[in-house]
């Protein structure tokens, strides 16, 4: 596939409807965990109220270039990664720039928007974005392990890298889907999920009160607007490749959006019902029963 | 048993003895002046030794004389080359005894004591 | 031609002569002596030139008139005229050395001088057995005169040491004498010889006694105490003559009576030989006085020397080379070590360190060391290398074994003391003052070590081969060492630059890669050099050095070649890291690894030559005998240079303490010569195995804890050179890992990898230099916020991390795909998942390197830091520009290197179709991901700046911080021990386990040092003790086991 | 604390002495600046966002913090209306200063104050801000808030129920959507005023006048 003008139509397309469900999304997980909490919550459209808020802002501070871009690095990753995946199987429109790079690119492009807000988080001066920023780093290091175990199980079973022919394989019926075939691989990246979706009980990063709410303390008005807007589309872009990988993807809009809520709700469950894990604690649990749930996967795969 | 008790059997092991007895001096004795006679008692054992294999039986000192005729001195006269190597080895060995006592005179000067004990400084 | 009779002659009537002028002018009798020591000198010179040149026949000389045995007969053969030749020369200049001492003790030391000579002369050329006694003595005696006369106190309880060991073995040498005398009837050597006495009753213990004394004349271990005491305390010049004049004719002595033994003897001077070597050298790494050190190394390499001797059986027709080879260098270096110590005078190798006041003793002091140690150029290397090459060849493993272990121990307390000597603290020290008397012989015999080392390799018959030009250059580098730096900084790149002109063509497949890295990468990372001011002495030929090594090592077309290009490189790169502030010990150690590896290297390519008649690298590919032992020393050996695990101690501290420009050069560049080792390793033996043991199986997992521990290392590091050096550690982790894959896309990945590395720890190594000179501390917890300051710097450090961290789009991404892709076509995934592990570790490191540094708060003292030097800033941007290339066109890096790997692994190549490579598993288009990711980028940048173009800047301390303030950049900086909750749970795993192994190591080895050197307890009648308990247990190993009976 | 911000000399890497003026040197000495409006109808569809979204900034200076907390419970849950807490002065929108300030805690209100962004919203809560309550002759509290900070909402009470507080909150929400709620501008607008009277009770000054 060569790359062509209308790829950028259909990007944005994608954009938008992934921006918008990532922000309803997000309305709704949040009143589903203030219903656990017996209280309304917000409304739905609240995220949407917040950001349109949040740019009209008039005054705007820099602590230098960094800080500026950081930002821009964090949405860039956002948008790349949620691009670099075959969002709707089959759909070429919806493919987007998958043909740009397999898996590994996918699961190296996450890193470009957390090392680009770590960056601009630093570059504040703040101690507590510095401090928040050592421990999302020592987070993802932790859960990467079992992730790797299983992606690379995962690769073995269909015996390629392309996520697009991963989800063809996982075609007809869900007895097909990877988290059947393979659930030890799927159990490891499922549990690596809970970090990577940065939630309770592996939240210790955003700490609100002790390290007001770590690396982005700083941000605020249309620079804060921007995370916001990866905070909407990154989620969404993270569930879709696991969606992909073990839940078989989605032929259309509509089972992406039941798939991926229902992936998302795995983590709100244990969020609702975990407290918070020091970072210690979370990396020395990473670290022993995902880790050796992944190696089990190997080993099955292997033998 | 018996015949073996000849002459030049018996200083064989005299110069022996000799060795050891001045070995065991050079060992033992702490006293410097001691351990350089202990030295010449070896070098002494050794001139023997060497005197005592030169020996054929019956023979007599190489030396070309009244006694000995030149003709057939190869015939009655001991093997001399011994002997002359026993004559430079005792010059030789005087020459070391006479530089080891004038070591002993130079430590003496220095340090005042012939105590061998003394002089371990360099070591290790 | 004047007849060598003249010899004695001259010597005789000189020290005759000299007494009339007892109180007359000193200067004129010296005067009149050196004359004759000239005199003896050109006979023996001209004796030896006639035998090279002239094919001169031996002459017999007969005195008195009769044949032998019935007189003393002189013999002038060949060895007969070099052994005299070096006596006379050592003479000539010993004398000279001592001017002014024989001037002040006046003509009583000329005298005995000049006898000592008389002595040494006839010892050698005598072919009768008693008067080879009569001169020995003779000479004994004048040694032990000249040190009685000297006066000093503790020279005279050695002399008298030295008098009752040489009395008893003089005795037993007499007896001996007259032994041999009764069986065989004749002094005559000859007659010995032929009367085969050891076949005789009796004759045995006759020939023993005269070998052992002779054995015991050679000071061997450990009966030597008194030997060591007279080393320690005697002038320095006599020191000299008794370690090298001595030795050789007490060497000679052996070598003219070996016929006479029986074969077994070989064995037994072996033994003996090789024990002392070892034992010797062993008991002086605990030394710290110079004279006395250089008393243990001058016995352990006498014993080497016999201990070649004794293996002549192994050795065959090569012997005499390797003798005379060891033999040489021991002389002129070791007579060199003992003139400058008596230049220096300082009697604690500690305190040498006043020696580099002159520079230029510096450099003949390190010569000498070198030498002794057997590195190219010298003598003694290409000894040791025909040495090793024959010992291997007839099995002599154990042998191989013992030597290599010497020489390794000798190489602890030689540069030990050469670091002291380089780096220590030299303040408080005395003034040293240098006549030229001193300092002339020590300059020749160093040219000479030159000269004989060229001669030796023209004898091995690489001369021809190898390329002396790099050589050259360094001379002439040495040479204008006193102009100012950007002169000679131009001219080195120059060099390079056309050196790699020149050979550009000439080079295929990975050695055209690793020498673009060596060459083109030295020359990027000397630009650098242009930032230094002054004359930077000393720095230009010790990195040609290197860099002439390296680019041996890609010339290299036989094992000799790579193993002198290797070792030449070894020093080179010594050097430079020793220049780093404070980097003594790390440079013992690094060159500890270095030597022990190459050594390890030297017996592995032995044993591939055995049943080989080349040397040629092909050899590899068609080993006979051994392959996986050879693999694995050879492995080693070059994963001394590439830190793989366990053997990594010495890298952090090296590549952490060196200067900014020589950082990227040992860290970039060195390591690179060990993967290219093994890239030629593995290419040409091909997959090896112990048994069922895959041996590249474990290679691989070598290389995945070694990423995992170096990354996790670094992750720790306060010191930001520490950390990149670590980082190294780590990313050559992933190389070795990549090349033990053994698939096209394994060394697709290890290969660019190295590229890679190259570029980015050539980047970073001189931001993080540039930044070191500026702000003058490597701990990064007191830097901070010097983004403002040094912009420029932070952008290639930025671009640095990018790469390293293998975040797309950058070039770095490409490795990890690769990577990834080879793990799944090979299967390993345990260790591969580790190597991933090692990759998202490395995002721990690079963020705090950038935080630490740039961002966050900037300190007080910082705020008026300029930014680094602009020269240091051109390699950066330059290589910048290549990873951005490299990045966007991914192919123009891997395409070729897929392309050299074809012929090696045709299978599994990567496909490619424009910028798109298409693997088994998956596909990977750079460009098209740099020309979106840089879309999306620029997009969002300009949205942003547009939205928030009026923003208010801010200072440091304008941050919401709980409604106080800051009050201090120090305290507000969260930067010391950054990554505390992680080093709470997995900071088990970076106590430092090897370090310390090591250092059990070498603490067990001093203390089993200090505990054997409690022998020498510095009494007379236990020196004699030893001497007499040596001859009795050898006598019981002789005639227990395997000696004629 | 205080000797950190006293002029200092240091050492340059260089060996250069270097002289240090924390303050001036370690933050911007800008003045505030006034935001004029956009275009009505962008400013009425911005105010109706700003009205939505209100990001607290909660001062817990005096008793009136615990009145804060029921806020965020089941039994009030202000979230439905849009109000949210945060923790760092720079996202917040509205400043809740609960109660009395003593001259220590002024200081602290205006710098937090100072760095929150442009439009921001106070709501003072409790009467001790309106008049200094119980404590209006107190020898260390000062008696009305908007002498020093322009105050959108006062609520009184002596404490305020929550309710009271969220009354004050749809009043405050009223106030933003008419366009009323340009606090910070009235402050830049009137920079010197304000600082004249914070320096009048803040004797040891020893802060840029505008904490960005």
């Amino acid at each position: 596939m060569e790359f062509s003008i209308k790829n950028i139509g259909y990007a944005l397309l994608t954009i938008f409807i992934v921006l918008n469900y990532g922000l309803i999304l997000q309305g709704i997980i949040r009143k589903i965990g203030a219903r656990v909490g017996r209280r309304y919550g917000i409304r739905w459209y609240q995220p949407y109220i917040d950001i349109i808020k949040n740019y009209a802002k008039r005054s705007t501070i820099t602590h230098g270039v960094m800080f500026y871009i950081a930002p821009v690095f964090r949405l860039s990753g956002g948008i790349g990664l949620l691009l670099f995946m075959p969002v709707i199987f089959g759909s070429e429109i919806f493919s987007n720039f998958s043909f740009a790079g397999d898996l590994v690119l996918v699961l190296y492009f996450q890193f470009f928007g957390i090392l680009g807000m770590a960056l601009g988080a630093a570059e504040s001066g703040h101690p507590y974005s510095a401090i928040g920023v050592s421990r999302g780093l020592s987070q993802v290091t932790s859960f990467e392990l079992p992730l790797t175990l299983g992606v690379i199980a995962i690769a073995m079973q269909y015996q390629t890298l392309n996520i697009t022919e991963i989800v063809a394989a996982q075609q007809g019926g869900f007895l097909n889907w990877t988290v059947i075939t393979n659930p030890f691989a799927a159990a490891a990246m499922l549990i690596a999920f809970l970090g990577a979706m940065g939630r309770s009980p592996f939240d210790v990063v955003l700490a609100p009160q002790e390290i007001p709410i770590g690396p982005p303390t700083e941000f605020h008005s249309g620079l804060l607007g921007v995370l916001q807007l990866n905070r909407a589309i990154f989620p969404v872009a993270k569930l879709i490749l696991f969606m992909n990988l073990l839940f078989g993807g989605a032929t259309n809009w509509f089972e992406l959006i039941v798939k991926t809520f229902f992936i998302y709700m795995w983590s709100v469950f244990v969020g609702v019902v975990y407290p918070r894990f020091r970072v210690d604690q979370s990396v020395r649990w990473f670290l022993t029963v995902p880790l050796i749930i992944g190696i089990i996967a190997i080993i099955l795969i292997r033998f | 048993m018996i015949e073996k008790l000849n002459l030049e059997n018996i200083s064989l092991a005299v110069g022996i003895i000799v060795i050891l007895i001045g070995l065991w001096g050079l060992l033992t004795q702490k006293n410097l002046i001691k351990i350089v006679i202990g030295f010449a008692l070896f070098d002494t054992g050794i001139h023997i030794v060497m005197v005592s294999i030169g020996y054929i039986k019956g023979r007599t000192a190489p030396i070309l004389d009244s006694a000995v005729d030149v003709n057939n001195a190869s015939q009655i006269v001991v093997d001399p080359i011994p002997q002359a190597l026993v004559l430079t080895a005792i010059v030789i060995g005087l020459g070391i005894t006479a530089l080891m006592l004038s070591y002993v005179l130079k430590m003496y000067q220095k340090r005042k004591s012939l105590e061998i004990n003394n002089y371990k400084d360099l070591k290790w | 031609m004047v007849g060598p009779i003249y010899i004695i002659a001259i010597a005789l009537g000189t020290a005759f002569f000299l007494g009339f002028f007892k109180k007359a002018n000193r200067t004129f009798s010296f005067g009149l002596m050196l004359l004759a020591m000239a005199f003896m000198t050109f006979i023996s010179a001209q004796w030896l030139y006639a035998f090279l040149t002239q094919n001169q026949e031996t002459v017999q000389i007969f005195t008195a008139g009769f044949k032998p045995p019935f007189s003393i007969s002189l013999q002038m053969g060949f060895h007969e005229s070099i052994f005299l030749t070096i006596i006379n020369v050592l003479g000539l200049f010993s004398a000279i050395y001592l001017f002014g001492h024989l001037r002040d003790k006046g003509v009583n030391m000329m005298m005995v001088f000049v006898v000592l000579f008389m002595g040494l002369n006839v010892v050698v050329m005598t072919r009768d057995l008693f008067n080879l006694f009569v001169f020995l003595e003779i000479s004994t005696i004048a040694i032990i005169g000249l040190i009685l006369l000297e006066k000093k106190e503790d020279a005279i309880s050695s002399g008298f040491k030295y008098l009752i060991a040489s009395g008893i073995i003089s005795g037993l040498l007499l007896i001996g004498i007259i032994a041999v005398y009764y069986y065989s009837e004749s002094l005559f050597i000859n007659d010995i010889i032929a009367s085969k006495l050891m076949y005789v009753k009796g004759g045995t213990i006759a020939t023993f006694l005269i070998l052992i004394a002779l054995v015991l004349e050679l000071k061997p271990f450990p009966a030597n105490g008194w030997a060591l005491d007279v080393y320690e305390s005697a002038h320095p010049g006599v020191g000299a003559i008794v370690s090298s004049a001595s030795a050789t004719a007490g060497i000679f002595i052996l070598f003219k009576l070996l016929p006479a033994f029986s074969d077994s003897a070989y064995y037994i001077i072996a033994v003996i030989g090789t024990l002392t070597f070892v034992g010797s050298n062993l008991l002086g790494i605990k030394q710290n006085k110079a004279t006395r050190l250089l008393g243990y190394s001058s016995i352990g390499q006498i014993g080497l020397v016999m201990a070649v001797i004794g293996l002549t059986p192994y050795l065959g027709d090569k012997t005499m080379f390797i003798a005379f080879g060891l033999l040489l260098t021991h002389i002129l270096a070791k007579a060199g070590l003992f003139w400058l110590a008596g230049i220096v005078k300082s009697k604690n190798i500690r305190d040498w360190a006043v020696i580099r006041r002159n520079p230029h003793l510096l450099v003949l002091m390190g010569t000498f060391v070198f030498a002794l140690i057997g590195f190219p150029p010298f003598p003694s290397f290409f000894a040791k290398w025909e040495l090793i090459m024959q010992l291997a060849n007839s099995s002599g493993m154990v042998w191989l074994a013992f030597i290599l272990l010497g020489s390794f121990i000798e190489g602890i307390y030689m540069f030990r003391w050469f670091g002291y000597a380089v780096k220590g603290e030299n303040k408080d020290l005395p003034e040293f003052k240098i006549h030229w008397n001193k300092i002339l012989p020590a300059i020749l015999f160093a040219i000479g070590l030159y000269a004989f080392g060229y001669y030796s390799s023209t004898l091995t018959g690489i001369a021809g081969k190898f390329n002396y030009l790099p050589l050259l250059f360094i001379v002439f580098l040495y040479a204008i060492d006193f102009l100012p730096v950007y002169i000679k900084n131009t001219i080195s790149i120059a060099g390079v630059g056309y050196y790699l002109y020149t050979i550009y063509p000439g080079l295929e497949e990975y050695r055209l890669v690793f020498g673009l890295i060596f060459l083109a990468g030295g020359m990027l990372t000397l630009l650098a050099g242009y930032a230094y001011k002054g004359k930077r002495q000393g720095f230009y030929p010790l990195t040609i050095m290197m860099f002439a090594g390296l680019l041996g090592l890609i010339e290299a077309k036989t094992t000799l070649e790579f193993f002198f290009a290797w070792e030449l490189m070894t020093a080179g790169s010594y050097f430079l890291i020793i220049r780093g502030k404070k980097s003594m010990p790390h440079a013992l150690s690094y060159i500890l690894f270095s030597v022990g590896g190459a050594y390890l290297i030297l017996a592995g390519f032995a044993l591939a030559h055995i049943d080989q008649n080349t040397f040629s690298l092909d050899i590899l590919s068609n080993v006979q005998y051994y392959a996986p032992v050879i693999f694995t020393l050879l492995a080693v050996g070059f994963m001394t240079k590439t830190a793989s695990i366990g053997l990594h101690i010495w890298l952090p501290g090296a590549h952490a303490e060196a200067e900014s420009d020589v950082s990227p050069m040992v860290s970039a560049i060195l390591l690179k010569a060990g993967v290219f080792g093994l890239i030629i390793l593995m290419l040409h033996m091909g997959f090896q195995s112990f048994g069922n043991v895959d041996i590249y199986y474990i290679l691989a997992w070598i290389g995945a804890i070694t990423a995992v521990m170096g990354n996790m290392m670094a992750a720790f590091q306060e010191d930001a050179k520490r950390l990149l050096a670590y980082s190294s550690i780590g990313f050559l982790g992933y190389t070795v890992f990549g090349l033990a894959l053994m698939s096209h896309l394994g060394w697709l990945a290890a290969i660019s990898l190295s590229v890679i590395h190259f570029m980015f720890k050539t980047l970073l190594f001189l931001a993080i230099g540039g930044v070191v000179w500026r702000v003058k501390t490597k701990e990064m917890y007191k830097m901070g916020g010097l983004i403002k300051k040094m912009p420029f710097t932070f952008i290639s450090v930025l671009m640095g991390i990018i790469v390293i961290s293998g975040v797309p789009p950058l070039t770095g991404f490409g490795g990890k795909w690769i990577l990834y892709n080879a793990v799944l076509d090979k299967g390993w995934f345990f260790p591969a998942a580790a190597v991933f592990f090692a990759g998202i570790i490395a995002f721990l490191y690079c963020f705090r390197l950038i935080h630490t540094i740039f961002l966050g708060q900037l300190k007080d003292e910082h705020r008026e830091v300029k930014e680094a030097p602009f020269w240091m800033l051109v390699p950066q941007y330059i290589i910048l520009g290549v990873i951005m290339l490299f990045s966007a066109l991914p192919n123009s890096l891997l395409k070729p290197i897929g392309e050299i790997l074809l012929p090696y692994f045709p299978d599994g190549a990567l496909e490619w179709q424009g910028q798109l490579a298409i693997s088994a598993f998956g596909y990977w288009n750079g460009k098209l991901i740099m020309f979106i990711v840089v879309g999306i980028f620029v997009t969002v940048f300009a949205w942003l700046w547009y939205m928030n173009r009026n923003a208010q800047k801010v200072k440091q301390f304008n941050i919401g911080y709980s409604a106080e303030r800051p009050s201090l950049p120090e305290t507000t900086h969260f930067a010391y021990n950054f990554f505390a909750p992680y080093k709470k749970v997995l900071g088990f795993l970076v106590t430092p386990v090897i370090s310390n192994f090591w250092d059990d190591v070498s603490e067990g080895i001093h203390a089993v040092a200090d505990k054997i050197r409690r022998i020498y307890d510095g009494n007379a009648q236990n020196y004699a003790l030893h001497i007499i308990m040596f001859v009795v247990v050898f006598y019981l190993i002789a005639f227990g086991g395997f000696y004629g009976i | 604390m205080k000797e950190d911000f006293k002029k200092r000399t240091v050492i340059s890497p260089d060996g250069k002495p270097i002289e240090i003026d924390p303050v001036k040197d370690y933050f911007s000495d800008a003045k505030p600046k006034v935001y004029k409006p956009a275009h009505p109808v962008i400013e009425k569809f911005a105010n109706w966002a700003r009205a939505n979204s209100l990001w607290v900034l909660g001062f817990g200076t005096g008793c009136g913090a615990i009145e804060m907390r029921p806020l965020m419970t089941p039994r009030f849950d202000a979230y439905r209306y849009g109000i949210q807490w945060r923790p760092t002065p720079r996202q917040s929108s509205v400043f809740v200063i609960s109660g009395y300030l003593s001259v220590k805690t002024l200081k602290r209100v205006v710098r937090t104050y100072e760095q929150m962004q442009n439009p921001k919203f106070v709501i003072a809560l409790g009467s001790c801000t309106i008049n200094g309550g119980m404590y209006w002759d107190s020898y260390n509290t000062i008696n009305r808030l908007d002498h020093y900070l322009p105050v959108d909402v006062y609520v009184a009470g002596c404490m305020p129920r929550p309710e009271s507080l969220l009354t004050g909150f749809e009043e405050l929400k009223k106030i933003i959507k008419e366009g009323r709620g340009e606090g910070a501008n009235k402050y830049a607008e009137n920079f010197d005023w304000y600082k004249a009277n914070q320096k009048k009770i803040i004797k040891d000054w020893d802060m840029p006048d505008y904490n960005w």
